[in-house]
């Protein structure tokens, strides 16, 4: 049995085969050296039919404890926000969904239009002059502006606060030996990072990357950050929640040269990491050193405005290994559902959805009797003190329908005992009530 | 047509957000938002009707015949967006505990499993976000490997060959390695004596393409193997073109130490008009300890993310790759089940029977049989009559064909690079051939309506020179001033 | 376009269907197949890229302005399609017993309840599948009220404005009543003197839309309900144009004693190019007991389907309704809650801007504020240009827009019939007037271009007259004899 | 708050109010008299922003067991046949899904060719040589063929055979006083009809109704029942399961005048019922009398070929009274579904589901234990004899995860232990195992 995703009968193969002065199959393989061809059949599972195919995939959907399934406040860079019906409605146009990078615009002004609107408002959340089509997801940008930083300043010193996702500097760290970088990590001071502290680590460094919030849920003082960086000479870089960018600052407002992070929290499923999309914007400067695509304005031999894929010459394509970065594949699709779900949202619906983060936050910290963490300020997320291990917080609470959250041990040596929870727009009063019980519960 | 922002009206609204009616936190002072960002102001019918009026100003496959050389461009099946969107899969948070995504885990160690048997390599790593970074894993990985054998300062150089697609490059560079080209023959093969020339103790390894972006399976693939290999060296397979071999040759068997796939190449992950993509990397059992953290990994009935790996080069993306791309790509892959051998046969007989039909008019500068796909050059139709690969692509575009790859690979001029994959019928074969010999004949008969062309595209051919000379990379709102300094500043 | 069967081929498949390698019984001699189908034989490509092809030469409320009047095509939310699939939903059998069918019983009571509020009336049956089934219904409703009440034979007659849809008297035939029409005042409202001497001992009720179809609100409607119930007769309300009314006058407040609405109008089902609908109907307490079986009724918490109705009219559709538009329906209605009103009055004020605008070029047969529609006339473009509506119509298209209903209500000559709706934007109105007035120009300037409009869809103007004389109704499969017979028959 | 589909900004507002020379949206509505204008806000729930609408619809979607909760053999007319993907992907898109009936066919090529190949499937699966574009459901189809067999006979009598789906006798009987019409029933032999009986019964009919295969899972001696219906002179006209036509022989072929039936099964979800189509197709005399849409094939300016409604002399917007039905909704949306489903399928697919049910029927009645009712070669559905009440076996089944079936008493008098136990090709042999399993626990 094969799948019905081939077209051809019986009848088209035998024509073919004569029209191209063959008699068989096996003729056309005739190039492939006898010593490397498979003799036998693939040892892979039996073909499905679509029915057999939608039920296998079902059960081994079922075998997951997902957000309709178990209350979770799970968050630590991924997020439970709610994805509007029209992104789907969107997405799946095939004729956005099964179309390759736009090489040839004149196929393509739609995806391309969609690129040059959704760089539009990167550029304008991040208060920057240029973006990118989207990078990987919002770790490996770091590596992309720990890139064009190296090449801008020819340093190679990377500073990276602790208070960063552990994730984003393991990428970073992973990426170092091949760019050449040497990483300086900056210790937290009580949950967020002392700018002294910060500008003594940053003499000589080509990069500084600071988080807002920070990892553990904090408003860092980025200002104060981006200026330390400055007055050391390095790029000052943030790392920014997308979602808290209708009430916290932009990056461009306060000095940064280049911002990034995951955009997954706007437009994306959680789908267990990926495919997202992460966003990289920075000032005008740096728009020849940027990796990954960038779509610029145009116009047509009747001198009508159109789109196209630009300054190609830093690509790996043209410049091969001279490239800005090796990038050909982007997250287009992802990004696209960001640029569809901040048109849904606007301007008021982005602040809204901070505000309600920032109110759900202030109603959690009455409601949870643990202590917090850490003495300062939240946006969605707060870090609290469990007085048995977090991960064995997290096991009982599983075990009454509730993941609490996660548990900072896991990356960060000394914070067993603090849990990290995560509350969305979708998180309701009555559910934080409920994990807040459940905490009562396990904590006693 | 306008821009959302061209639309938008101060005041109007589609989506809101719940408030509770808790009171609103003030941000603290100097941090919060100073001027709100001008994000569209539109409802939601606009909204909805603005993007299906992009969408229609877009060609993809659904739309119809997409052979871009090199891109696989192959049916979608839609059952896999479904699959993929199983509230199971879509809301599973990547922090879960391993024991409540189980069912996650077994899907992406059986994908390892298929992916190891396609490649003939036993280690697999799912992390990497497309088959560039896959590349620079597996370019990574063959700098631990190196170095974990002491041989790390010494092994600097990485050969590919000049039919390399521009990433292969770009990632030896990006891995912090130096580059070295080996030329291909008349005949389109590696040339073995430019190859014995170049490796020696300074080679990590060749990153190659097989076939090659000529569409030629490198008939001396088993002395080149042994070239490397005698100096110690490694051979990296850019899986861009795998759909030409899966069932059929195995890179491992070939030789290959490292292989990378394209999920969104050969086993049909939507590519979204340049995303999402998957770049697993397959290892033979001695690089395995380098693979990236976590990996996926089963104990018995149960399966876990391994993050103890003392030797690993770390982790090139988040989490444990893209995961919604594996639940297409494994959903893809057990629609077909063994039969997976005849979609590469079908994928070569279709480019097989497009040369056969097109290369008396084309010129077919590598006159072999094809594997999946295959170059022919314009060049004769630019000496007689003045008209380039590019003028063709576009003329195809008013035959509502998609051009295939034009320019590359470099050795071939006015190159045309076509694939046609396996999911295409011979009648929209034939269709392509008739409308490439009727260009054939307009080039000849009424070269303006090339050099023209598209006439029934949304837009006229476009200026990619003005747009890269100012480069205009947002939307203004009417600020012309705060344009002009972006466009300096761009020059 | 070439139709999927000219597009087939033998032996070419995409689904498969699976087997469990089971023994297939033999079928009874005499009742087994004897010739197999002849249905479209395509790979799965070719069947997306069909419809996504036949899709592009469609006009949808997604493609953008589609002002049919009395047809109210607004905004269709996308996220009701996604409700409206939720497995719990989609995945539930009709006969699932009660208590496994709590939520979906839930949510059709609660929806009764909407209804009923807003028709202002307390009883409501959701079963019947569109508009005029609900007509049907309600018609039926009617007798068997007259008959439990001993009256039967003597009611025989409904009236109907001659404004009425076309569906108004064909539900009066086909529910076995006497038709009879009132005529309109100059004012748009019903003739009562006409009235008062056709309402008698025979009349069973009024078929009444209100506002009417030219979209007028009838002003003496308090006198109108007046005379049928001192006749001891019933009102029926059509509900095509209840989007003008929701929240602002309910029909039972108006003296209505049955009301059906249309959910894929007022209530935003998307039509899906002619179907699906819903048809529900609400009554007064006194026809609460002939409502069709089953009823969806609340007992405490718990919902039940009531299948015990002894005199029902009986069963107008299978099981309890239409239960996916209900899902949309209900949705919509708590997207908006109680300001229904405002999308109502917005309805209203769209349709008085277009007026207001456009009833200088065009004439206003009767000229007065509308409600959420108005109807213009051509006659002054076809006396001095020669242009008809159905020109003005055909022109429209060129510029992307849909045509309004054209012809109807019957009383205006070159009817133009215009509903915005309440989702439109004013940039939307605004350029549609720009169109209109161009039009209008343009049938002055150059009534040809109206003639032989419209030239920018994939087919010209298309001959009906043609397609009924000699009806083709299905592929022919190049049986030319057998198509011929059909056509002789046909005539 | 106002949900985000309404497009006025408060300028917007103004400057309309204005251009229409009133001063406030009060004026709008003077002409509505002030006794009927509700004085107050609707008394209706609350607005709900979509993220609480989606919870709270999941909520409501969470209290049914539906056939992904509880292992299904619910059949009785409405079964759970696998829908292929793309039928979502086709019927997904907006200009489909957001378009009205094709009234102005330069709009409308995609939907109306849609419907033109809709009636070729109709009349290829049927045997006949008109079909219309769909009707309601199928039982309002019965109706239908009725109202035509009575304008063409001028014969009033209906003759219904008993194994028909009793809620099809219901609407021909509520839509009978109406049209006219007098119903008489014909009692089943065994679980079949006989054509004696029914040769006797149709004496002066003007139409015969029959099921192929018949409510209780049997298939009646068609050929037969056809032949007394046409030799009383009333037409036949036979109700068919759409699922079974690639195994069960075409109306047309043993001499109906009518084909009619639920289309459901091929490509539409269950949906508790609705929204689904029916499908009524007819030899040509009938052309002109058939109820509802009916697109045709003709020419444009050009004389390329295009299609259109055509007929539209029987339809109500021009006959009016004297219309063939008052009809303006069909199920164009669903029976697009179908339309898709069959191509997917094509003619080897659809004869491999036909297998593949009986296969199960087959299998099923092998694996369990409880006697047939009827001793007649069944399609996709056995009914089969309880030794308790079948409410009571479903009752009990139900509490151990499977719904075994319909209880046939709910309808038919004297038939209180029989069930009537569906088997689509989504049922296992490992499902029927499981079922047989239980069958036999709750039965002993």
């Amino acid at each position: 049995m094969t799948a019905g995703y081939l077209s051809l009968t019986e009848r088209d193969r035998e024509e073919m085969l004569e029209a191209i002065g063959v008699s068989s199959m096996e003729e056309l393989f005739a190039q492939i050296p006898a010593a490397v061809r498979l003799d036998r059949e693939l040892d892979v599972p039996p073909a499905l039919t679509e029915a057999e195919l939608f039920r296998h995939l079902e059960e081994l959907a079922a075998k997951n404890a997902h957000a309709g399934v178990e209350l979770s406040f799970l968050g630590a860079g991924i997020y439970d926000h709610y994805v509007p019906a029209i992104v789907d409605t969107v997405l799946q146009r095939g004729e956005f969904l099964t179309a390759y990078t736009p090489y040839q615009p004149e196929m393509s002004q739609g995806v391309l239009q969609a690129i040059f609107e959704y760089q539009t408002v990167i550029c304008e959340l991040t208060g920057m002059d240029v973006s990118n089509a989207s990078g990987y997801d919002g770790f490996t940008v770091a590596a992309d502006a720990c890139f064009i930083a190296k090449h801008h300043t020819g340093r190679s010193k990377v500073v990276l606060c602790e208070t960063l996702n552990p994730q984003l500097r393991q990428v970073v760290k992973t990426y170092a030996p091949g760019f050449g970088l040497e990483i300086v990590e900056v210790p937290h001071d009580g949950g967020t990072t002392d700018p002294e502290r910060l500008a003594a680590a940053a003499v000589g460094a080509g990069i500084v990357i600071f988080p807002q919030p920070n990892f553990f849920g904090c408003l860092e003082p980025a200002p104060d950050l981006a200026q330390a960086a400055k007055e050391a000479g390095a790029l000052a870089v943030a790392h920014v929640d997308i979602t808290s960018l209708g009430v916290l600052e932009a990056p461009g407002a306060y000095g940064c040269d280049i911002a990034i992070g995951e955009g997954q929290g706007i437009g994306n499923a959680q789908s267990y990491g990926g495919p997202h999309y992460g966003f990289l914007a920075a000032r005008s400067e740096f728009i020849r050193r940027m990796p990954g695509r960038i779509v610029g304005e145009t116009t047509d031999l009747n001198g009508d405005r159109g789109f196209v894929l630009t300054l190609q010459t830093r690509e790996q394509h043209i410049r091969r290994e001279k490239a800005t970065s090796n990038m050909t594949t982007n997250q287009t699709l992802l990004s696209l559902g960001g640029l569809v779900t901040l048109a849904w949202l606007g301007p008021q619906g982005l602040r809204e959805l901070g505000e309600t983060c920032m109110a759900l936050v202030g109603y959690a910290a009455e409601r949870i009797h643990l202590p917090a963490a850490f003495d300062r300020p939240a946006f969605k997320e707060l870090a609290l003190r469990t007085p048995i291990p977090a991960r064995d917080v997290i096991r009982a609470a599983r075990e009454r329908g509730v993941h609490p959250g996660y548990a900072l041990g896991r990356d960060v040596e000394g914070m067993d005992d603090v849990l990290l929870v995560a509350f969305t727009e979708k998180r309701t009063p009555a559910e934080i009530d409920r994990l807040a019980g459940v905490l009562a519960e396990v904590c006693s | 047509m306008e821009l959302i922002f061209e639309k938008s009206q101060a005041g109007r609204r589609a989506g809101r957000v719940p408030s509770y009616g808790l009171p609103v936190p003030e941000v603290p002072a100097g941090l919060a938002r100073s001027t709100p960002p001008r994000l569209p102001e539109l409802a939601e019918n606009e909204i909805v009707r603005h993007f299906t009026n992009l969408a229609d100003r877009n060609f993809g496959i659904d739309t119809g015949f997409y052979p871009l050389g090199s891109c696989t461009m192959k049916y979608n099946p839609r059952v896999n967006e479904k699959l993929a969107a199983l509230p199971g899969f879509a809301n599973l948070h990547p922090h879960q505990e391993d024991e409540g995504a189980q069912g996650a885990l077994e899907l992406m160690w059986e994908l390892q499993q298929i992916l190891a048997e396609v490649a003939g390599l036993p280690a697999v790593t799912l992390q990497p976000a497309a088959g560039s970074q896959g590349e620079l894993t597996g370019l990574m990985l063959m700098r631990a490997y190196f170095n974990d054998r002491g041989e790390g300062g010494r092994r600097d150089t990485i050969i590919t060959a000049d039919t390399a697609h521009g990433t292969n490059p770009a990632s030896v560079t990006m891995a912090g390695f130096r580059l070295e080209k080996v030329a291909t023959t008349e005949r389109g093969n590696l040339d073995l004596d430019d190859l014995r020339a170049k490796v020696n103790e300074r080679t990590a390894g060749l990153m190659l393409t097989n076939p090659s972006t000529l569409g030629l399976f490198d008939e001396n693939i088993v002395e080149v193997a042994e070239i490397f290999h005698d100096a110690g060296a490694l051979l990296y397979y850019d899986g861009a073109n795998l759909n030409a071999v899966v069932g059929i040759s195995r890179p491992g068997d070939m030789g290959f130490d490292i292989v990378h796939y394209n999920l969104h190449k050969t086993f049909s992950q939507p590519h979204g008009g340049g995303g999402p993509g998957g770049g697993p990397v397959a290892v033979r059992d001695a690089l395995e300890p380098f693979l990236p953290s976590p990996q996926v990994v089963r104990d018995g009935d149960v399966f876990r993310l391994d993050h103890d790996r003392p030797k690993s080069i770390g982790r090139v993306r988040g989490f444990a790759g893209p995961f919604g791309v594996f639940v297409r790509s494994y959903a893809f892959m057990r629609a077909y089940g063994p039969e997976l051998r005849a979609m590469s046969e079908t994928a070569v007989l279709n480019a097989n029977y497009l040369l056969a039909r097109l290369k008396d008019a084309y010129e077919l500068p590598y006159d072999r049989l094809c594997m999946h796909e295959f170059v022919l050059s314009a060049r004769r139709l630019k000496r007689e009559h003045g008209i380039t690969a590019l003028d063709v692509a576009k003329r195809l575009m008013d035959y509502d064909i998609h051009p295939p790859t034009v320019y590359f690979p470099l050795v071939v001029p006015e190159a045309l690079m076509i694939e046609p994959t396996e999911t295409e019928p011979k009648e929209r074969l034939d269709a392509f051939v008739d409308v490439m010999l009727r260009i054939a004949a307009e080039a000849a008969d009424a070269p303006e309506l090339l050099k023209d062309a598209p006439h029934e595209r949304p837009v006229r051919r476009l200026d990619e020179v003005k747009a890269a000379k100012e480069p205009i990379v947002k939307h203004g709102f009417g600020d012309a001033a705060r344009e002009g300094a972006l466009r300096a500043a761009g020059r």
